[in-house]
């Protein structure tokens, strides 16, 4: 699966509601999946990262750019050609409470994907969902049951359980975990890994959080504002971050380790998607700003270790990469 | 909030085209021709022929709501068939008593349904529920006429406290107004006060639920400033909805209190003019009624914006 | 409990709704208010059936020399202005009364909760819709009702259509807002993501999770519709001499309420009660289906 | 026969600068009389607009703004002295040209309602300053009563624009305020040359249709006098008011549409007029306030004819049966019984349909909300159970329901005997042969059985004790002369 | 120790507090006495697995126990001296918001939508301070700008949805620290934060606590959270505190089983192929807790003597206590 300069914007629409201006959620976007690739997509609330997933299950359609999946251009295939396509790319939602029918069995919400593309009995289903369960570590009994009995991580269980009845090659997991336990996302990534070596599923995992994102990806993208503003192998952009956005991810996580760094605090907030600043997107909050970045949009280049990073700084300033880190950017501003 | 009513304004013009001409067109199918009664009961058939030529009810529906149009955008609305008083008048004379009443009774309904509906559901499924719910489910039940009547009989005929009949101009005399209205207003806003009293206890429930009362009460608020200020300021989005949706059903039930209560209200003009074909009438009320409801709901849109700015900016 | 064999009977969607129901049973009939409210609208529906044979009087013999008597022992409620046993024509009434309530809710029902459907899914011709509906809204419901009574004229059918008339665009209003409520829910994304089509979708998940309001709304409106019929009777528009239905009767009553008081005192605790009962019966309803939604903060 | 319960503590002082308030069944459509398109409004009209000749309480010719009139040239024209001194209430002077004028505008004014009934007049002609002329276009003996009613209203010439909501007359009383349709308040003409007429100072007229809300104003004491349905006398006198009940010219009766099939056999609709049982009508829906009737007049009326008296057609469902397998008419033959919709008229159809079915007749009942439009002009139904609320002069009562041109004459079609005999009366000027020509006309309808006559009701007047002055008008259109109020 | 003197003097003291809510099956307990104490000056961590009773916790010391749903069963909670639950419900109103106050979870949702952000801080301070409309909406402002707010004074008059989810929780603090409180319960007040804000949040909590003096307790069930801001940790698990500890302790020699396998599953480092861990099954509902050690079902190291009776809670001299028969930081000694 690959998307390749997406934009997505949203415009208000209404016949007598006053016009406002669009937000532009995703703002040129390229990015792949391989076979039995895990690419992990980190970024702030609200920087675009559901809009991109969506995109490439083409519940949403771009506003300009392709989206293909196995070669085939499917941004703009009426729903009845996509249909066949379907199976072989799934989505895990982020809303563990509101991604399943209240009123159907979970048996029933996992065989839905079969009443759908294959034909097969009611019992077939029913074993077919069986099996599903146990993947995801449920049993039996709970088919008959309903989603409201069930606690939020056997929620997001059978969420995945529908995702994957299909065997899909490709599957985006928005925020799949973020709404669990720690324990219980653990049993999940663990899942996530199994299947992509046993079966050579390959993930798109949306996350705001790093840690998880670390556990299963092995290239991440970081989003800022619609943008990518840095890809890479995961353990190249964890041990080296380029840009100072993902920098100052790594450094705020909280813990132990950032209390003995001695109070790196974060500024600003991100700015608005409505109107994006002209240059770099990330100009309002980097500690490192420099005249240029407030005019001109930086282009994606290459790292040491692999990756690209859309920075001025990889030109122009004091590499980020492999490199201890400017004290400017330690003490904040 | 200009623009608000200004948007708003413009989009109550294609929308009472569109009543007016479809007032219009129904009132082809209305059976009857005023014509007959208009030339008067020693009418021979010519005469009645001419009356109805006269009257233009020879025309096909589209020409006279053509020549209605154009005189009502000069603001003449037309004379009655009927009585041949201009419309205007007529409006003008009984519009304000409907709307004294349909107002007086949303606000009985108003002063009635909040705290019952607040007491309701500050003790939920106990005792005062209970008993609020009931009377509440029973005044949507009572057919209004019948409870009309029920009250005319006890406080009116009986008791003497009210006058049977009539209507005084609030500004003539407000207490005799009062007189006058008191018993209809509550005939026709019991039904709804219990809709007002049963949809607050139920937003009032959910209100209850939400996080910002705890934080609230966290801040050491005293309850009657939690519950007063911040639940209702909350709840009462809903209500005002209710209020918009109940005035347009109050101007219809009002045709009924009124007979009940013989007020010289719309509400007979309205009946009569449309078994009677009246179109100059219907159309006039029509329009009136159209406004009124757009008003109605152009305020209950600002008092929204204003108990939840959120929904404005959206 | 895993000892279930492999060859499980066929578990069809019939199972599963069968479950659901249960539960809403098992809710519903701890209300025992409602409980008491759909014993007594069940006794109606037994009369409004088997009505006409179990009446003491021919509910339509005259008698003018005994007009307007109280209730006695030959007329357990008296008798009408024009000398009917009124107990026999209230009970014979009741088939008349349900009957309209139902004609009325069915044609709003049956035309608004589609056209709301419809207005929901379809974003354009929704709009229109939506616009026509407020039109047709802004008009007093009496109003309607009247011009629709004059167009098909006087009875009591053309008046339950007329009601039903003034359902529909309140029906399509409720289910279009139902609708793009569920809409938003992400399981109607994860349906789509699955490729499901838009028929299955409405059918499989927008429909089942608006029936609950939909309901709600349908016994609402069956109380209303029962005002409704008596106040167009009160008004002479609803049903023809001599058949009567419950609001005819109380209408036909009201001149005498200081003469012969009595007459309309048993309609009226008709109709009160059972739109009472609707009503404590849609709320009951409303509580049963109501879906736990746990989401603990 | 008057069951009036006595006219109250009479040897009260009246109080001239009494308020007299007073409740009447019907709307007020228009206060200008020649538009006014029924006799309804005669009991708002009136007190305002005098009319060229009165009408006595039992409806005899008595002197309005006319003090003389009679047929001259073989009653081709109409002589008429008007009264002296007369001026309307924006004191324009009443004199012959007044009343060419009106006439005039009566004739021709657009929406006129009574140029029907002035058709007769080909001209006007001015003699003098109080001597009128109305040159005929034939003989026609009613002339005098239609100039009783709302066409011999007299309305000031400089108001003739504006009478719909601002009236200008020279009536005992101008009127003050006016709310269309509803209301009006009428204060005293002080210069009114009868000055026994207007004995209330002011008097305030409003419109309440049921009945029993009627009663509830008395009771509270919204109100002086009104009239009341016959089930609410009763509770009036048990509350201590006088109700006079009277017989007026107002009648109830089954129209038949003797075009339709089997209604154009006279042995059937004999057979219908035996069908119904008058007394249990009156009795059961009238409480007795009604009086049994088989032809279109009251007793003691001059039209009434004795010989056919109230009994011609006797209850008696055997005879009617017997005429109906005559004529051959199927059991349960379907009769098309078209009602005014309105509680009292579905009542009156309900007890018809269970009389008639005794016989064998299957009454349909169909209410209509236009019952003149749909029954009259359009021809709905074969028979319609309605009032008729009677005319000042029998021929005009006959010409409207038994005549060919008879607009309330479903079938416009008729026998040529009564034609004939209606004719007559028109053409015919002298009193008496007049009286003898009323009464064959009414044994001829009765005769030919065109109609199935049912009562009359009585007009039921209740008031305080405070009320003077007022009875029952044998017109059934009340006109308050010399109604006053103690103190 | 000897720096502790003069601020650790004990400001909270809860005492064996038993909560109990009400099921279809009647009323149940969901924690089980409880017990305590914040010093002055402190930050407390309150951790568990979701449902074990922290929130629950939580309100009863605010007195904000849903009447209807939930009833302290037994215990006392001491605020200075203070037995709370002796107090009037007048006197709890005088008392929150002045000496204990709270933040929430939600920070969307605990700002009331129709009334602005400085109304509702002028409004607490109106509430216990004796000052006027404008000095309280000058503390308002002020207030605001103490915990950040860019343009404090025009912020000041816009309505919760004009702010972001950070700004809004700062607006909370502003609320929670107006009366200069001794106690701030923090209830999860970054978990709905992302990791940029929540990091900004926690160190403005760490320095208004400094500033004001403020003894916090956080719960949380983020250990990372716990090993950034907390001073101090208390780990529930099915209503029972089963070990507190400093943070240091608890970090990096945890005596109870469920500690350890906190931690274990919650380790931060590592990659694709680091081993992930986790706790089987589930934690036992309210109502069907297992017979003797709760936390035996799921326990690697269980063995027939948890089965057979309660554990209690130990207390070690230094404060510290843990509920298991093991003490698996022994090798370290008491
Ligand atoms: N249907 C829509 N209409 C208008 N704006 C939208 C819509 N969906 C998303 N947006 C806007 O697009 C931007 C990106 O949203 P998106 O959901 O993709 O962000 P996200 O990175 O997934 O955030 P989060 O971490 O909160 O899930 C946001 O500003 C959001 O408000
Ligand atoms: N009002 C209530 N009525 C019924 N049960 C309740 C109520 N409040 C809490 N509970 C139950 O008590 C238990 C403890 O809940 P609590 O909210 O204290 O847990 P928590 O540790 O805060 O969990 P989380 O991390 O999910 O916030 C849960 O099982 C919860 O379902
Ligand atoms: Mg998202
Ligand atoms: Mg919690």
């Amino acid at each position: 699966m690959t998307l390749d300069d997406v934009h997505v914007a949203f415009s208000p629409q209404g016949l007598f509601r006053r016009r406002t201006a669009p937000v532009r959620a995703v703002r040129g976007v390229s990015l792949g999946v391989g076979e039995a690739e895990s690419v992990g997509l980190v970024g702030e609330s609200g920087c675009g990262k559901s809009t991109l997933g969506r995109v490439a299950v083409r519940l949403l359609s771009p506003t300009s750019g392709t989206v293909s999946f196995q070669g085939q251009a499917i941004q703009a295939l009426p729903e009845r050609r996509m249909r066949p396509l379907r199976p072989g790319l799934q989505m895990v939602f982020q809303d563990p409470y509101s991604s399943l029918d209240p009123s159907m069995t979970v048996g029933d919400s996992v065989a839905e994907p079969l009443r759908v593309h294959e034909r097969l009995s009611g019992a077939e289903r029913r074993a077919r969902g069986r099996e599903m369960l146990h993947l995801v570590g449920l049993e039996e009994r709970h088919l008959d049951r309903y989603p409201h009995e069930f606690s939020g991580g056997q929620r997001q269980r059978v969420a995945l359980a529908r995702a994957l009845i299909l065997n899909p090659q490709v599957v985006v997991c928005d925020e799949a975990t973020s709404a669990v336990d720690v324990s219980t996302q653990n049993q999940i990534l663990a899942l996530l890994r199994e299947l992509r070596h046993d079966r050579g599923m390959g993930f798109l995992f949306i996350s705001h959080n790093l840690a998880a994102v670390r556990h299963v990806a092995q290239r991440v993208a970081v989003m800022y504002l619609g943008k990518v503003v840095e890809t890479g192998p995961t353990a190249r952009v964890f041990a080296a971050p380029a840009h100072p956005y993902t920098h100052m991810l790594l450094t705020s996580a909280p813990g132990a380790s950032r209390r003995g760094a001695g109070g790196a605090t974060p500024v600003g907030e991100p700015p608005s998607p409505v109107n994006p600043p002209a240059g770099c997107p990330f100009q309002t909050r980097c500690p490192m700003v420099m005249e240029r970045c407030r005019v001109e949009m930086p282009a994606p280049t290459p790292v040491d270790g692999g990756g690209e990073v859309a920075c001025h700084l990889q030109t122009d300033g004091p590499h980020l990469a492999g490199r201890p880190l400017p004290e400017t950017l330690r003490a904040g501003v | 909030m200009a623009a608000l009513i200004g948007r708003r304004m413009l989009a109550a013009i294609p929308l009472l085209l569109f009543v007016t001409a479809l007032v219009s067109a129904f009132t082809v199918f209305i059976p009857g021709d005023p014509a007959v009664y208009v030339a008067g009961e020693n009418a021979t058939v010519e005469q009645i022929e001419q009356t109805r030529e006269r009257l233009g009810f020879d025309d096909p529906w589209p020409v006279r709501y053509a020549e209605w149009l154009g005189q009502a955008l000069q603001g003449n609305l037309g004379e009655s068939v009927f009585s041949a008083s201009p419309v205007s008048e007529l409006l003008a004379e009984r519009m304000p008593v409907t709307l004294a009443l349909t107002l007086s009774a949303l606000l009985f309904a108003v002063l009635v349904g909040i705290p019952a509906g607040t007491i309701a559901a500050l003790n939920p499924d106990r005792w005062p529920d209970k008993v609020v719910r009931g009377i509440a489910t029973l005044g949507i039940a009572l057919p209004g006429y019948w409870l009309g009547l029920l009250l005319l009989l006890v406080f009116a005929v009986y008791l003497g406290l009210f006058p049977t009949l009539g209507y005084t101009p609030l500004h003539q005399d407000p207490l005799d107004w009062l007189r006058h209205i008191l018993l209809p207003s509550v005939a026709l806003g019991a039904p709804a006060a219990a809709e007002v009293a049963r949809q607050l206890r139920r937003s009032m429930l959910d209100t209850l639920n939400q996080d910002f009362l705890r934080t609230a009460t966290a801040k050491g608020l005293r309850r009657h400033t939690v519950l007063g200020k911040h639940a209702l300021k909350h709840a009462a989005g809903p209500i005002v909805t209710v209020l918009a949706t109940q005035m347009a059903l109050l101007l219809g039930a009002a045709v009924i209190i009124e007979k009940a209560f013989t007020i010289p209200g719309i509400g007979e003009l309205a009946v009569s003019s449309v078994i009677n074909k009246d179109v100059p009438v219907v159309q006039g009320i029509v329009v009136v009624s159209t406004v009124v409801i757009v008003v109605t709901n152009l305020a209950a849109d600002i008092t929204n914006a204003w108990l939840s700015p959120k929904s404005q900016s959206q | 409990m895993a000892q279930t064999p492999e060859t499980a009977p066929t578990h069809e969607d019939g199972r599963a709704s069968r479950r659901d129901r249960w539960r809403f049973a098992r809710r519903f009939l701890s209300h025992r208010g409602a409980v008491v409210a759909t014993g007594f609208l069940g006794l109606v529906g037994v009369v409004a059936v088997i009505g006409p044979a179990i009446t003491p009087h021919d509910p339509l013999a005259q008698d003018l020399g005994a007009v307007l008597q109280p209730p006695s022992a030959t007329h357990l409620l008296g008798t009408d202005d024009v000398g009917r046993d009124l107990f026999s024509r209230l009970i014979v009434a009741t088939r008349t009364s349900l009957v309209a309530v139902l004609l009325s809710v069915a044609i709003g029902a049956g035309i608004g909760v589609p056209l709301g459907l419809i207005a929901a899914l379809a974003q354009r011709t929704g709009g229109l819709l939506m616009r026509v509906t407020d039109g047709i809204m802004a008009f007093p419901p009496i109003l309607l009702a009247i011009g629709v009574i004059g167009v098909l004229g006087p009875g009591l059918t053309q008046a339950m259509v007329a009601v039903g008339v003034v359902f529909v665009p309140r029906f399509a209003r409720l289910t279009r807002t139902s609708v793009r409520h569920v809409a938003r829910e992400t399981y109607i994304e994860a349906s789509r993501v699955i490729g499901t089509p838009l028929r299955r979708v409405v059918m499989w998940h927008i429909l089942p999770n608006i029936t609950g309001p939909i309901v709600v709304q349908i016994a609402v409106a069956s109380g209303f519709a029962m005002l409704a019929e008596a106040g167009l009777s009160f008004l002479g528009l609803g049903v023809q001499p001599p058949d009567s239905s419950w609001g005819a009767l109380l209408g036909r009553a009201l001149p005498y309420i200081n003469t012969a008081w009595w007459l309309g005192i048993a309609p009226g605790v008709f109709i009160t009660a059972t739109v009472l009962a609707t009503n404590v019966v849609a709320d009951g309803i409303g509580d049963s289906l109501g879906r736990e939604t746990r989401r603990d903060a | 026969g008057s069951t009036s319960g006595g006219g109250g503590g009479g040897e009260n002082e009246l109080d001239p600068n009494a308020t007299f308030r007073f409740a009447d069944t019907l709307p007020i459509d228009t206060l200008d009389p020649h538009t006014s398109p029924g006799a309804g409004n005669n009991v708002w009209l009136f007190p305002v607009y005098d009319r060229l000749i009165h009408l006595s309480p039992d409806a005899e010719l008595v002197p309005g703004l006319a003090t003389n009139w009679e047929f001259t040239d073989d009653g081709t024209t109409l002589a008429l002295t008007l009264r002296e001194g007369v001026t309307f209430s924006d004191d324009t002077p009443f004199d012959a040209e007044a009343v060419k004028a009106n006439i005039e505008r009566a004739q021709t004014v657009e929406g006129s309602a009574v140029k029907g009934e002035l058709a007769v007049i080909e001209s006007v002609e001015v003699v003098d300053d109080y001597q009128v002329e109305f040159n005929l276009a034939n003989v026609n003996s009613s002339l005098p009563y239609v100039l009783t009613g709302r066409a011999g209203a007299m309305a000031s010439p400089e108001a003739f624009d504006s009478l719909a909501q601002e009236p200008v007359g020279s009536g005992m009383y101008t009127v003050a305020s006016y709310q269309p349709g509803t209301s009006a308040t009428y204060e005293r003409n002080e210069d009114y040359w009868d000055p026994e007429a207007a004995q209330a100072a002011t008097m305030e007229f409003t419109t309440v249709t049921d009945s029993l809300q009627r009663l509830n104003a008395l009771k509270t004491g919204s109100i002086d006098a009104t009239i009341l349905s016959a089930k609410d006398v009763e509770a009036a006198k048990s509350a201590d008011f006088t109700v006079a009940s009277e017989p007026v010219l107002e009648f109830y009766h089954l129209q038949l549409n003797i075009s339709r099939p089997y209604l154009d056999d006279v042995r059937v609709r004999k057979a219908i007029n035996h069908a119904i049982d008058r007394e249990s009508l009156v009795s059961g829906l009238l409480f007795g306030l009604g009086a049994p009737a088989v032809q279109p007049f009251p007793q003691d009326y001059f039209a009434y004819d004795e010989e056919i008296g109230t009994d011609h057609y006797a209850y008696d469902p055997e005879r009617a049966r017997e005429l109906l397998a005559e004529a051959e008419v199927p059991e349960g033959q379907t009769i098309e019984l078209i009602n005014q919709n309105a509680p009292s008229y579905t009542q009156l159809s309900e007890a018809i349909k269970s009389q008639l079915a005794e016989v064998g007749l299957n009454a349909e009942i169909t209410q209509t909300t236009n019952f003149a439009n749909s029954f009259y002009v359009e021809g709905n139904g074969d028979a319609g159970a309605i009032n008729w609320t009677g005319r000042p002069d029998p021929a005009q009562t006959a010409g409207l329901l038994y005549t060919e041109e008879g607009f309330a004459n479903p079938a416009k079609e008729t026998t040529s005997e009564v034609a004939d005999l209606h004719q007559e009366l028109v053409a015919t000027i002298d009193d008496d042969e007049r009286e003898q020509l009323a009464r064959d006309l009414s044994a001829q309808i009765t005769e030919d059985a065109l109609d199935v006559v049912l009562y009359f009701p009585f007009q039921n007047v209740a008031y305080s004790d405070k009320v003077q002055g007022l009875e029952p008008w044998l017109s059934g259109k009340l006109e308050f002369r010399g109604v006053g109020m103690t103190q | 120790m000897s720096q502790e003197a003069e601020r650790g003097a004990t400001l909270l003291n809860v005492e064996e507090l038993s909560v109990e809510v009400l099921t279809s099956t009647g009323w149940t307990g969901v924690t089980d006495t409880v017990s305590f104490q914040l010093r002055r000056g402190e930050v407390m961590g309150l951790v568990g697995e979701s449902g074990c009773g922290k929130s629950t916790t939580a309100l009863a010391l605010m007195g904000l126990l849903p009447k209807a749903s939930a009833r302290v069963a037994s215990g006392t909670v001491w605020l200075d001296g203070t037995d709370l639950y002796s107090l009037s419900r007048r006197q709890w109103e005088d008392l929150r918001g002045d000496d204990i106050s709270m933040i929430f979870q939600e920070p969307m949702s605990s700002l009331h939508p129709a009334f602005t952000v400085g109304e509702q801080i002028a409004e607490s301070v109106r509430r216990h301070r004796d000052l006027g409309r404008r000095d309280a909406w000058q503390r308002a402002v002020a207030l605001l700008e103490k915990v950040g707010m860019p343009e404090a004074r025009a912020r000041a008059t816009c309505y919760p949805h004009e702010f972001s989810g950070g700004m809004l929780q700062r607006v909370l603090i502003a609320i929670a620290l107006a009366c200069e409180p001794k106690v701030l319960v923090a209830d999860e007040p970054t978990t709905a934060l992302d990791v940029t804000v929540q990091a900004q949040i926690l160190d403005l909590l760490r320095s208004m606590g400094a500033e004001f003096d403020l003894s916090i307790l956080l719960v949380t069930h983020d250990l990372d959270v716990v090993a950034d801001i907390c001073d101090e940790v208390v780990v529930m698990y099915a209503g029972q505190v089963v070990e507190q500890a400093t943070v240091k302790e608890f970090l990096h020699a945890p005596r109870h089983p469920y500690s350890r396998a906190l931690l274990a599953g919650s380790r931060p480092d590592g990659d694709d192929s680091t081993e992930l861990h986790w706790i089987p099954g589930a934690p036992p509902t309210p109502g069907a807790l297992p017979p003797g050690c709760r936390f035996e079902p799921r326990c690697a190291h269980a063995h027939d003597r948890c089965r057979a009776e309660e554990i209690a809670l130990q207390r070690h001299p230094d404060g510290s206590a843990h509920r298991c028969v093991l003490d698996l930081s022994a090798p370290r000694g008491e």
